[in-house]
This record gives C-alpha cells, structure tokens and sequence, in this order.
C-alpha cells in the first residue's frame, strides 16, 4: 500500500508520448472521406494497380441491441504505436505500396464511419491480404474500446463491449 | 517513480485513471499488480481478472516483463476497436 | 466446308441477348466514381458494418512494356451473365448484403479506373472473401480480353494480353 | 442454323467476327471446331489450339457440349479482364 502515491483523475499528458508524423495513420474525432483518401493512395502513383479499402461503420444491432451510439476510447501514443508496428509487419509480409488507417474516436452515431484501411499493391491478392491483415490486428492489438449507447424499452443505459473471441482467433490464422 | 495508467472499462471500476508508484518494490508488472490488488479487497478482485492486458512504454507485455523508473505502464480489458 | 454459309464481319446484333436490369452490374465505357459507387451500398443500409471494395487501374509497367493505352473488348451479354453466376456464387458463400461491379470497355490510358467491385456485410470476413472471390473469378470467366498499346523506342505496336495461369490458380484455390 | 461469334485475338486471327452454319451436321462444339478448320489451313491451325475457350448461349461450356439449331457459339481465347 505504502507504494502507491497518488491516486487522481488523468488530467496531465502521458510523460511517454510517441511522436508519429506518420502519414499513414490518423486517430481524430472528425470524419473522413473515402473518395479523398483514396485519391491520395493513388496520386502519382501509376505502378500500383490495385487498391483495396475497407470501411467500418456504426451498426444498429450489435448483438441484437438497439444500439443508438458508441463512444470510442483509445490509449493516445500506444494506439499509433501499436498501428505502425502492424502496417509494418505487412510490408514484410506482402509487396504493398501505399497505406492509410485511420481510426475515428470520440463520440460516434448509428452510420457513422469508425476506421478506414487502404492498401494499393501492384497485385490484388497483396493489397488485399494486407488490408484484412491490418483489420484483424488492428481488432486484437490497438488500444481502443468502445461504449455502447443503448435504448431498451425507453430506458437508456451504457455499457463496454466485450472484445469477441472470433476476433482474437481470425488474427491467430494469419501467424 | 513508475507512471501507472487505466482504460476504459478498467478505469471506470476503480474510479481511477492513472496514480505513481515508486520503483523500488516493483520489479515486474505482475509486481505491480500486486502492490495494486493490496488497495482494497475491490482492487484485488479487479486485477485478479486474467483478462486484462498491460503495455509498458506503449508496447504490449506479458506480466513477468521488468519495469524500471520512468516508465509508463498500462492495464486495459481486451481491446474492442474497429 | 459447305455447311459453313457465311462469312461477314459483325454487324447485327447478338440474336441471344440476356437482358440484365440488375443494377448489381454495369459494364460502361464512362469512368465511374468509387465515392458515389459506395454511397449507393450504404444507403439505408445499417446493418451491413464492412465494406471492402477493390478499384483496378491501368498501371504502366505491365510486363516491363512501356503501356500508353487498353483497349477493353468484351461479348456482351455474355459479360452480364457471367458476372451475375459469379455474384450469385459468392451469395451463396459468404453472408453479404450489397454488391456492385463495374467494368469499363473502349479505350483506356494509364491511371484510367478499369474495374469496381464493392460489398457490404454485417463481417468484414464475409465482405473481404467475396469481393477477392469476385475478382479471382472474373479474371478468368468474364469475357473480357485487352489489347496494349505499347511504345518501345519511339515505335508503336499493339497486342492482346495473354492471360496469367497464375490468375487461374488464384481462382482454382476457392474450389 | 447455328450462330457462331469470334472475339478478341481470334477475330483478329480470323479477320471474322461472326458467320452461320446449319444445324444438320454438327451435334457438338468439337463438331464446328472441325467443321471450321476445314475451311482452310489456317483456320485449322487456330482451332487446334487447346487453349481456345468455346461458349453457347452465354455460358462457358465443353467440347462435347451439345449444339442445335438457333443457338449462339462463341469461340475466344483465355479471358484477360480485371
């Protein structure tokens, strides 16, 4: 007991920030646009034939809830961290050229687009390996949670969804 | 001094999102789990839960990594995001 | 010999024209564009979360040849037809909701759009299978065939493609 | 009468995009493929390829795929779209 010092509510920045200005990631608040993004996977880029994305949304039924909104925490600094660790990885493992993830936080409505992953690849099965790759370690490795919204019978209540061991099996197929 | 940081569902059981520990009783992140669980018999039942994960220095560990003054370390639930 | 009676180069139309209304397939010569193409698969649809498209274009390095130019020939009818089994195999496989493909014809330049593909799922596994099955399947079942219009020393020259057997192993793997 | 239709290469090849044939003598696909190599050395030659895909009424079909009168044979090769 001795050894814990203080107890408080987070209110300074982690002494430990990972500077990431990498282009290939973005975590924000604000949404993004499909069509912008993938312009600038294929700007000046006339070697790459294939491009694949993958877009995620706000559904309304999560395991049959009536899901009015989410509200996405994440970990700042170990989520970008944890995301170039795994774009990495799939350089390694597939000829890509280009990619962006982009994770929204925040609050978030029914719709809603949450994460964008786009790869381009002289070849489709790379670009398209690379991207489901990148979903499903993203699912299991980067640090973020959500919160669900939920209107039952009038009444509102919230809770933390439970991470899926579907996701933690579909990302052990890829090692 | 070790910078200790919650998440999510974590932070919001202990009413807690990040405390300081001394390092010189703690060598490993199960050590710290540990000096956490004698808090209080809640704190011991939430960190008894097998489930929850723990970076150092932003990068995932398993319990019987070393932590040294300086560092920050993580607990969280099992990441939903996506 | 005298059983063949004519010979003419087209000019009717096929007398057997399927007539596909089905607005899951359109094979244009017009460019078309992805964020109008995913707007349309998302449109009230909240309860598909995923969805993965692939975008081919004309690279300019096929095969180490200097490509200026496609030219897209297609049978029509056929085309539609083909990709409407394909479609519907990939329904059978995977739970999907929305599907699009768009495949341009005529002429095409570098960085040109050629291809579309884009679908909807309540699980990304699900959106990420079709879409590749779709496009392993209709590299060798659509009858499509490309000429390159080829510069190599200040000199112009022209020839079909010749299809990949890796394209045909690719697609043999989901059988 | 039997429809017959040449795409891509093979029309070039052929300098022939679609010709008629009556029904009575050929039962199968194979059957035109003999039929139209008999037109000349040429065409005996392009049909013995292996690799030429045939199609009737829009669907990919065999060699011994059976043929009647007011269907549409395609002949083509290997496909290269996408």
């Amino acid at each position: 007991m001795s050894k814990v010092i203080t107890t408080k509510k987070r209110t300074s920045k982690p002494a430990i920030l990972d500077e990431y200005t990498n282009q290939e990631i973005s975590i924000q608040a604000e949404d993004f646009s499909l069509a912008d993004e993938v312009t600038l996977l294929e700007k000046d880029n006339l070697t790459d034939g294939a491009v694949v994305t993958f877009t995620g949304r706000v559904r309304n039924n999560n395991n049959g809830n009536n899901v009015t909104s989410l509200t996405l925490e994440h970990y700042p600094g170990m989520t970008e961290k944890s995301l170039a660790k795994i774009i990495n990885q799939a350089k390694k493992q597939w000829q890509i050229g280009r990619v962006k993830v982009i994770h929204r936080i925040g609050e978030l409505h029914i719709g809603d687009q949450i994460v964008f992953v786009g790869v381009t690849s002289k070849h489709r099965q790379d670009a398209f390996s690379a991207n489901e790759f990148i979903m499903d370690y993203l699912k299991v490795k980067a640090p973020f949670w959500k919160k669900e919204q939920i209107v039952d019978a009038g009444k509102t209540s919230e809770n933390w969804l439970d991470a899926k061991s579907s996701d933690t099996d579909k990302a052990d197929l890829w090692s | 001094m070790i910078k200790i940081v919650f998440f999510a569902a974590l932070r919001e059981q202990l009413d807690c999102a990040e405390l300081s520990l001394s390092a010189d009783k703690a060598k490993t992140v199960n050590d710290i789990k540990l000096l956490l669980s004698d808090k209080s018999a809640q704190w011991q039942q939430i960190f008894s839960n097998a489930s929850l994960l723990a970076a150092v220095n932003h990068d995932m560990v398993a319990g019987d990594h070393l932590v040294k003054s300086g560092d920050e370390v993580a607990f969280f639930p099992p990441v939903t995001g996506g």
